[in-house]
């Protein structure tokens, strides 16, 4: 089961498919028993967005990608994990980042994808940029207190209240 | 010491420039010491990293905290909070 | 935000696209900010199997899958909601169940799809029968303590620790 | 009282029958009378239905306790405790 695995990090400016990325995962095998996906979509926040640019820094987005999921794997013993953050401008309605999460039973997938994300959202360089339904641009999106504390829960929970098969 | 500088979002764009080159006095030892030294190249460095509680530094692709030495850095990232995700 | 919405449910016996599913709820959309999907696999069991054979009980397992739904939707205001769950012989490394849950943030999307999937496994009508890897029954799949309280734990939060954007 | 009643999973193979329909004498009032009453109707019932605890019942397709009474139930599913998801 804790065989070391790798997990699979791309950061892309196109879409994905949820399907072919979590058949990539599978593949072959018959020892998963949940998987969770995890996408984020861009919002026009109520009609006054016509987009977001997505910015990264080559090379460390990759790198901090694969060390938060390769500490996920390791505190939920995941089967295999997922992680493609897209860049450049995308619209509203399309996706902007996905995380897959495999594990034998299904609270560790669950776990293991809400963690990924909660430490990408603080951790990995990335910056959005909002462009205002008139075309111009809008200035940066502010970091979230909320998201620390999202991400500082981590460290107070030791384990998960409830383990379903 | 040389080193490469890079900058990303709201700093890249105060500072109008994605990376550059700079060589490093000897009295630069933290990243504290850093982002003073580089306020004393002109306003604009001043404007970009006036609120230094939030500029976020990456050493090596490595998040670094502000105390940290930089001895060994080839390249030194500098940037605002991250909200990718 | 909370017009009277729809859950999708289906019992059927054929397979699932998660991206076709999920492509379905947030057509036309430009307001969702946070898809969860969760997919139950057929695990072998170390070979142990060579299929899972799934019962239900007609007309009230989507009942049952509705009301589990609507109760999760009222809870965690979500965006959309499907649940899919398959019956007959399913074979390992083969879907078994699909939910996904939509909403604007992304820890209401991840408690929405936890919660229907804790729900569903206690209280939704459907029977697990093992057939071994000789071909023969190897009898029904007894119920767990640990899916009790998986559901139960959801009586005792009133709201979740920590809410991210 | 005439009722149709639908088992499942090893309740549905012990009384080897998918469904039959039933008429109630009037001293059936509730879901453990129900359970009571079937268990006098042959062996195959009392194996089925002897761990009474674990036996669930839906009356009209909703899950019913086994002290709730029985009247206006056109359906009653007996079943072993869910597996699926």
């Amino acid at each position: 089961m804790t065989m070391s695995l790798t997990p699979t990090i791309r950061v892309q400016s196109e879409d994905f498919d949820l399907q072919k990325e979590v058949d990539k995962l599978t593949a072959g095998r018959t020892d998963i028993g949940a998987v969770v996906t995890f996408s984020g979509l861009c919002r026009d926040e109520g009609g006054a967005l016509s987009a977001l640019e997505l910015e990264h820094y080559p090379g460390m987005a990759e790198a901090e990608m694969r060390r938060i999921a390769e500490l996920a794997i390791e505190r939920f013993s995941l089967q295999g994990l997922t992680a493609i953050h897209r860049y450049g401008k995308i619209a509203p309605g399309e996706n902007i980042v996905l995380v897959i999460a495999a594990s034998p039973h299904r609270q560790a997938a669950f776990d293991g994808a809400n963690f990924v994300m909660d430490f990408l959202k603080t951790s990995a360089p990335f910056w959005k940029k909002e462009h205002a339904a008139s075309g111009e641009a809008r200035g940066w999106v502010p970091a979230k207190d909320a998201d620390d504390s999202a991400r500082d829960r981590w460290s107070k929970i030791t384990e998960s209240p409830a383990r379903g098969g | 010491m040389k080193v490469k500088l890079v900058y990303f979002a709201w700093v890249r764009e105060r500072l109008d420039k994605p990376e550059e080159e700079l060589d490093l006095p000897e009295t630069v030892v933290t990243v504290a010491d850093l982002l003073a030294h580089l306020k004393t190249l002109g306003e604009e460095y001043e404007t970009a990293l006036q609120h230094e509680n939030v500029i976020r530094v990456a050493i090596n692709q490595e998040h670094a905290e502000h105390d940290e030495p930089i001895a060994g850095a080839r390249e030194i990232g500098i940037f605002p909070p991250m909200t990718g995700g």
